[in-house]
């Protein structure tokens, strides 16, 4: 089996995944703009796979190493605080449905 | 057949049996028609709009196969009348059995419009209903025009004026029209009846049901039952502690062939507001109010009571074009093709039926 | 555990991911969405780590633990007001992550020769590119919403020139390394020129408008992750950058949409050729002074989520007919437990009762009709004030302005509710023919259209919301 | 500061300028009322509200620094008036010259309800609007009660009633609230007007306009401009043919200071349906059509004419509360802490004064 | 052309099939779905033709041309009423060339030792027995639906052993298949097994379930077909085979719910263990007698695509208080070009007059209200019957049935319409506590619920329509 | 790159096609689930590819052929039958709308 053939599933996945992005966010209310930006911010924190990989696979030399840290420590931030930011915004949504009536 | 349309002559009334649209109607199912002159003027109906319609105005309404009136026949009219021949109106058969002793002595067709069973064939011969109709509705108009308030709510520059608040007690035809209307022009409004279904069917139009805890039954004919004097009793006590509340009531409560039931006693009049409104549009069988005068307009206590004995009477075009359509679906249910052909074994022929030929039914 | 059920492990977090995106669309499960997602991802790193060809367990381990807390800690102590940076931050670093995996990759590939297929090489070129272009101008994004440098459009001579330059510098470095050169300063040029070319990119743009940007450089990021899953033939990479590079490009052109702008204008406005619409201003970050137009949906969460709305009906409703629809709005609102009421006013209209008239004609109950006295009591405790086609009785001008031919008449205090929406056609004054400083509130959005419409338009997002 | 309400005189007046509503609202104001015993009875409010509201029933009210009343006073009344005391009410100063001078001779401060200028702070003393409300609502009622027909369509099985067709002559204050309650009652309604942005206002309340052509300008006031005498031919010719589709017209239209324009003549009266009902709120000012007798109800060519002078008076008790508001808002803004201080500087105090102490304005 | 470049132009064909989906769940785009969909597939084959493996091409066209015109020339004779079986047809032959695919597969690898490797075998095993499961079934629903044998549902004694019996012989050849048996005659028993099971598994269920039957087939061909992909590691495949697979099961999930019924009673309702629903009966496949109920978005579509549509207002709107909808509902229909009108029975309601007070406070323009006559004359030339809370004012025993208590009173002939659609909350009498034949014709649906709320459901469908 | 690599990313593929497949056809109105059925029955034409694919690679047997040009038969009938089938139910639809009013 050919890497060609390999690649070409690669990209029916891509196109896959183009329309999948496409077709689940369409119609969201402008509010939640700003909460989904965000939530799709954290979700490409997946870059921390990458840079666990590069980093981690133990017979690259040095600057491969440090770079790949570097990249895990930036990923790391990303992914965190990419959900925690979100999470706090999505939680002002929520309290104020929650508000117990006042009168 | 040849139908004759005689002036009414019962003072105050003003409505006609038969109205030009409905003559050129009949003409066309094979009757012919004579009407007196002047006969339609207090409704708007000129003797012109008639002939155009086909209607002899030449001929003596008397001659005619059969009569049709809107009210009974005066003791001068029943002698104008013959045997064999037909009789439509309102013949008050239940209460006024010297009437009917008189056209059975005659030996005349007698059909009361009161006494067609309340059938669902029957529904457009149901003179009551198309009666009752204008009544509910005038009645709110008369209430309006005496209540010194406005009826619906307004929030002006010059404060805010609150809507009245008003009472229907008896939720039949009247009543319900009565309610629909009040609403219309923006009053709050309750409605009352001791027959159960009627809640839903007040709230169907928008207003709210008062309830008392006093629930009667219905009898078959879709009537209310009387109530007995102990359920009378506590109607009576029940509404005078909600009476005082409302700025205008409405009463249509009858129970057919007995007086109207006592709803509001002296003491819940004297308990209203100054210039509140009563209509009791029970007015003709004693009314629902204690204080009622029947045919007067009268100040009682600071309230207004109304009560008019012929409410549709001071509606006379539409009361009469729907009576006309009552009486001309009869007509033509007794004389299918313009031939006289009464079927004893019919509901609706048996059942309106008060005097026979040579002997009273 | 070896890489081919890694990749199958990964599924899991592909479908979270995809479920995380659904959720996080719709305002009542959100935040479940957001957990989804989060969950999806440890997934992910444990089943990296248990991946045999990972070694240095530590050095990641300490690497996480400093970006995480570094992560956590930003987010949990910045206020609510800078969010919108935090975000650019870490959308930045994350670009910066793909950029640095890239370069690693190629230093690491390249002096292996052949190990460079075109399509890797290529995929390397392209994650380091976008991700440093989005590295570098989410970081002048966050100073600017930070207000580290002037948030207003910076501009110079030459300054289209300058950066078609660094771009086209940039381009030949990529090509040469998918045309296969291996040569190492060409990555190091790539991946700085791209953030030169970042930096240059978003200065020009205006700090009101970096909503659309930070969003913009969002979908760069998925694009770059999306990248490295080529690169490293990594399924659950590709799919998630592609998803976040997907939804995150329609989210850009969304937000452009509902500011009345299109992207090329928000993107490329600064340079004068397109001049900024006039109407619109971004719902995120209008200032005081600016009017804001929001759409029916935005309305409609707010009043979906709104504890108490009060309608304030005006003369704009009766001339569309929309009392009926007003009155359908509140029953649905109603019915979804918002406390709903009607503030009338006693001139509004243009007779004596005229809003009486309509909303009995509705069958709006009367006891949540309010006076005057009684709703401006009610204001200070009202999420939404839902102003329907009302003017001159809004006008706040009446209570402040000793200059206005109104000052004096008592109007509704609508600016005291949290927020305030106005339905009308456009900015034309009311019968009093002066303008509303109302319209320029900061708590306030107009919404744009015939009443009816636009009341019409409310109901169904408030169905779906 | 005192205020007198004593009991109006002119025949048929059942209003009363302050209810005892508004009584407690001006004593908290620093106000203290001198209310004649009988006052508001016609309007449904006794004595004792007044007394209960704080109201002094035993001192005259003329004794009182300001008087307030609805209508303007009598010639006796006048001579208890003094020099320097405030008097409010309708003192008609457009038409009635004779009566401003003989306030003006007793030097009191006169203030005319209907010579507040119409801005929009002056709202809430706004009595012309506030009155007019009431006539509009009122006509409709009027209209109602005469006419022969159902307002409302009404489809029944004895057959379908057509709803009642309503033109209303002048839109403005009482025009747009008869359009609304005939509109509420189920009617078929037009309005017209020489007023441009009329139209839309019509339209506001689910009625059409009805366009004839023939459209004036608004004045600075928002009053409108009396039509040249060949506007006003062509617009009685065009409703000439129009009229006899109606079966209720109801007539507002007024130029201030000038007698009513003559809308209806004589024929289109002719015109109309045996039953038709015309209702003239213009009649003060010598009425719209050409056949009202001002003051009377009447019939001719089968048409009803209601030519009432002083509608409002016939709901007394909410007129009586719109007219008590828009009077006390004018005491507050002349005398702000129950203290006269009158600023002719003010455009309300400059506009609504007809004559001063000593001296007429 | 080379395999790699062939998948990669399969692209096309995927993309064209995701847009086919979509638009066909839309009435206004669903042709051009289709034609968009007939698009990819020919460029499905014009690639495959071009890809240099594939050689016989003179057979191949001969056999596609025969094929083609067989399907052609079916598909365009047969009658309107006749398409459910052509579905079911084409599905089933479908079906079938998925499990001739993976039998010549097997017999072509399995010589060649090794060259199977499990996922392609087991995906060989799963396409030949779903195709073949597909294949078979379908034909008896074929075969049902055009009568050829008897539709109701065949059961006999010991038939659920039976089913179990065969399906696990089935099932004991495939797991030897995917175990790496490489023994010709097993692929045999399998397939020939799975045909089997496949008209075993059709014969009990009735005809009017026949649709969801087919549904389900329908997605089972889509599974086989993505199952062929994974043999011949071919994307479209896999892509077009599983959408089909996934969008066919929520289908028929769908289908079962409009019908009131639980897949699975559908499919084993007929063995006894559970009854079917009382209430419910399939909307395509109801027959005279029965009560049909629909969905709001059903009723939706026909009231969106009708030319000329008649309310038939009754007491059941004025308990309902759903005037203001009905007004809402009727405005709508008109802004999209719909012809309105009100039939108003003369005792509709509990009072003369009750449904003019309710139009008329809703505002609904007094000529659009037709008297009896006038409405009856106009129902032939009309598509849609809308009858809101209305009973005994359309009962057809009136006009039919001599022995009825209402015999003789003139009603609304709303069964002169093409369609009848009732609003109304269960099947209890009205005012006049008799039975409405009129529920029972094949004409009407029934639409259960509130009628407020039906018809403000209808108004959102009918937006979406 | 080993085969297992290839059939994760089908399998990546697979799951990707079920989630667009159900989120492509959420909320069809209840009139167009037969066409919609119709319709996809024609997609699963598809299987034409494997059967050419099957039947035209030149060096197999005599039965790999002759099954697979049946294969390539009833495929053929599969699509085309499909496809106009689709289209004749949604004429009739189209039909309706088009309809010129006649009033
Ligand atoms: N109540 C009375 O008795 C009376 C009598 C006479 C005068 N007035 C005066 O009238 C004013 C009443 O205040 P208000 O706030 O009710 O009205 P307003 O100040 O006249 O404002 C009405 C607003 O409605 C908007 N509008 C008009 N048609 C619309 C439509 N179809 N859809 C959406 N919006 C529409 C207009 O803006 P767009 O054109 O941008 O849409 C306009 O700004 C006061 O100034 C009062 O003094 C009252
Ligand atoms: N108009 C008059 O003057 C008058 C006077 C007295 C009697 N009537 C009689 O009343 C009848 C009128 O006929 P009609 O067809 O109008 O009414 P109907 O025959 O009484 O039928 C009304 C139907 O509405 C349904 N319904 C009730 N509430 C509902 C709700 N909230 N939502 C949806 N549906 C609801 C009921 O079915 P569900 O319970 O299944 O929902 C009922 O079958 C005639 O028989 C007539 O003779 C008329
Ligand atoms: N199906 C048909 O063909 C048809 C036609 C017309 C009327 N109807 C029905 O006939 C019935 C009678 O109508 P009607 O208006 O002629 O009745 P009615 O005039 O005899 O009485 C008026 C109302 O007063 C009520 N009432 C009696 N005693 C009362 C009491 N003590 N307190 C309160 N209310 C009291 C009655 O229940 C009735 O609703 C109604 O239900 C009406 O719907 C049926
Ligand atoms: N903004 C405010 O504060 C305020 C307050 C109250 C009233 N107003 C406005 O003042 C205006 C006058 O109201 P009004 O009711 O007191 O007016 P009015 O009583 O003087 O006249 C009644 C109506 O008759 C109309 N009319 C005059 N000549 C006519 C003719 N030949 N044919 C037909 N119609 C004719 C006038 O245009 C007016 O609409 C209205 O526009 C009202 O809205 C404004």
């Amino acid at each position: 089996m050919s890497h060609g053939l390999l690649l070409t599933f690669e990209i029916t996945i891509l196109v896959l995944a183009i329309f999948l992005g496409f077709e689940v966010i369409s119609k969201v209310p402008t509010l939640l703009h700003t909460p989904l930006m965000s939530g799709t911010n954290a979700i490409h924190g997946i870059v921390i796979v990458g840079a666990m990989l590069v980093a981690g696979l133990g017979h690259k030399d040095t600057l491969t190493t440090i770079v790949g840290l570097v990249a895990v420590v930036l990923a790391s931030a990303n992914v965190v605080g990419g959900f925690v930011v979100t999470d706090r915004m999505l939680e002002m949504f929520k309290k104020r449905e929650r508000r117990e009536p006042d009168s | 057949m040849r139908i004759g349309v005689p002036r009414e002559l019962e003072p105050g009334e003003r409505r006609v049996a038969l109205v030009p649209d409905a003559v050129s109607r009949l003409g066309t199912g094979g009757f012919e028609v004579f009407v007196e002159p002047g006969a339609g003027a207090a409704a708007s109906f000129p003797d012109k709009a008639y002939a155009e319609a086909g209607a002899d105005i030449s001929n003596s309404p008397w001659e005619a196969d059969g009569v049709v009136k809107v009210r009974k026949p005066s003791a001068e009219e029943v002698g104008r009348l013959r045997d064999g021949q037909l009789l439509v109106g309102f013949l008050e058969p239940l209460t006024d059995h010297q009437g009917i002793e008189r056209l059975a002595e005659r030996g005349v067709h007698a059909f009361a419009m009161e006494s067609i069973p309340r059938i669902t064939r029957a529904q457009p011969m149901d003179a009551l209903s198309s009666q009752a109709t204008v009544s509910g509705y005038k009645a709110v108009l008369l209430a309006a025009e005496r209540l010194p308030r406005f009826f619906p709510m307004l929030m002006t520059a010059a404060g805010t004026v609150a809507p009245a608040k008003v009472l229907v007690l008896g939720a039949g035809v009247a009543g319900l029209q009565a309610i629909a209307t009040a609403h219309r022009l923006g009053a709050v409004v309750a409605g009352f009846d001791v027959r159960p279904v009627v809640k839903e069917q007040v709230e169907s139009l928008g207003a709210t049901f008062l309830d008392l805890g006093i629930l009667g039954e219905e009898t078959a004919g879709g009537y209310a039952r009387e109530l007995t004097e102990e359920e009378q009793r506590r109607q009576q006590d029940a509404l005078e502690g909600r009476i005082p509340e409302y700025d205008v009531v409405i009463t249509t409560a009858l129970v057919p062939g007995r007086a109207a039931p006592r709803l509001i006693p002296a003491g819940a009049v004297a308990g209203m507001r100054p210039g509140s409104v009563i209509v009791d549009l029970a007015a003709e069988a004693g009314g629902n109010c204690e204080l009622t005068q029947p045919g007067e307009i009268v100040e009682r206590e600071s309230v207004t009571l109304v009560g008019l004995t012929n409410v549709p009477s001071t509606m006379p075009y539409h009361a009469s074009q729907l009576y006309a359509r009552n009486v001309s679906a009869l007509l033509q249910h007794l004389a299918p093709e313009g031939e006289l052909a009464l079927d004893w074994e019919d509901e609706i022929t048996a059942g309106a039926c008060v005097t026979r030929e040579q002997a009273a039914a | 555990m070896s890489r081919d059920v890694t990749n199958l492990l990964y599924l899991i977090t592909i479908v979270t991911f995809i479920l995380a995106l659904r959720f996080l669309s719709h305002p009542t499960t959100a935040r479940r969405g957001n957990w989804i997602g989060a969950v999806g991802m440890l997934v992910a790193i444990v089943v990296t780590f248990a991946q045999h060809a990972v070694v240095s367990y530590w050095e990641i381990a300490v690497g996480m633990i400093v970006g995480g807390s570094f992560g956590a800690v930003a987010a949990r102590r910045v206020r609510m007001t800078a969010m919108p940076q935090m975000v650019a931050l870490f959308n930045g670093v994350g670009g910066g992550a793909a950029a640095l995996i890239s370069l690693a990759e190629f230093h690491n590939l390249a002096p292996d020769p052949g190990s460079l297929k075109t399509d890797i090489s290529a995929s390397i070129m392209l994650s380091a590119i976008i991700g440093s272009i989005s590295f570098a101008g989410s970081m002048i994004a966050f100073a600017k919403l930070q207000e580290l440098i002037r948030g207003r459009p910076i501009v110079y001579p030459l300054q289209q020139p300058t950066n078609a330059l660094v771009f086209a510098a940039v381009l030949a470095a990529g090509i040469a390394i998918a045309a296969g050169s291996e040569q190492q300063w060409l990555i190091w040029v790539l991946v700085a020129g791209a953030a030169v070319f970042g930096v240059l990119f978003v200065l020009p743009i205006g700090g009101a408008d970096m909503p659309v940007v930070i969003s913009l450089l969002n979908a760069f990021t998925g694009l770059a992750a999306a990248a490295t899953g080529f690169e490293l033939e990594n399924n659950v990479l590709i799919v998630s950058g592609m998803l976040v590079g997907a939804s995150g490009t329609f989210l850009t052109l969304m937000m452009g949409r509902a500011m009345n702008r299109s992207v090329a204008n928000v993107l490329f406005g600064a340079f004068g050729q397109l001049a900024p619409a006039a109407a619109g201003g971004a719902v995120a970050g209008a200032t005081d002074g600016q009017v804001r137009s929001a759409t029916a949906e935005d309305v409609a969460v707010m009043l979906a989520y709104a504890h108490k709305v009060v309608f304030v009906p005006g003369y704009g409703m009766a001339v569309a007919q929309a009392q009926h629809d007003v009155h359908a709005l509140a029953a649905l609102l109603e019915s979804r437990g918002v406390e709903v009421s009607y503030a009338i006013h006693p001139v509004a209209g243009r007779m004596p009762g005229h809003m009486n008239v309509l909303l009995a004609e509705a069958n709006v109950p009367y006891p949540q009709l309010k006076e005057l006295d009684e709703a401006n009591a009610e204001f200070s405790r009202t999420d939404v004030a839902l102003v329907i086609g009302a003017n001159d009785v809004v006008n706040p001008d009446a209570r402040n302005n000793t200059a206005s031919p109104i000052y004096g008449m008592p109007i509704l205090n609508v600016d005291n509710a949290q927020q305030v929406v106005v339905l009308k056609r456009s900015m034309n004054p009311g019968f009093a023919g002066i303008d509303n400083p109302l319209f320029l509130n900061p708590k306030t959005v107009m919404l744009f259209g015939d009443a009816k419409e636009s009341v019409d338009k409310l109901t169904s997002s408030v169905k779906a919301a």
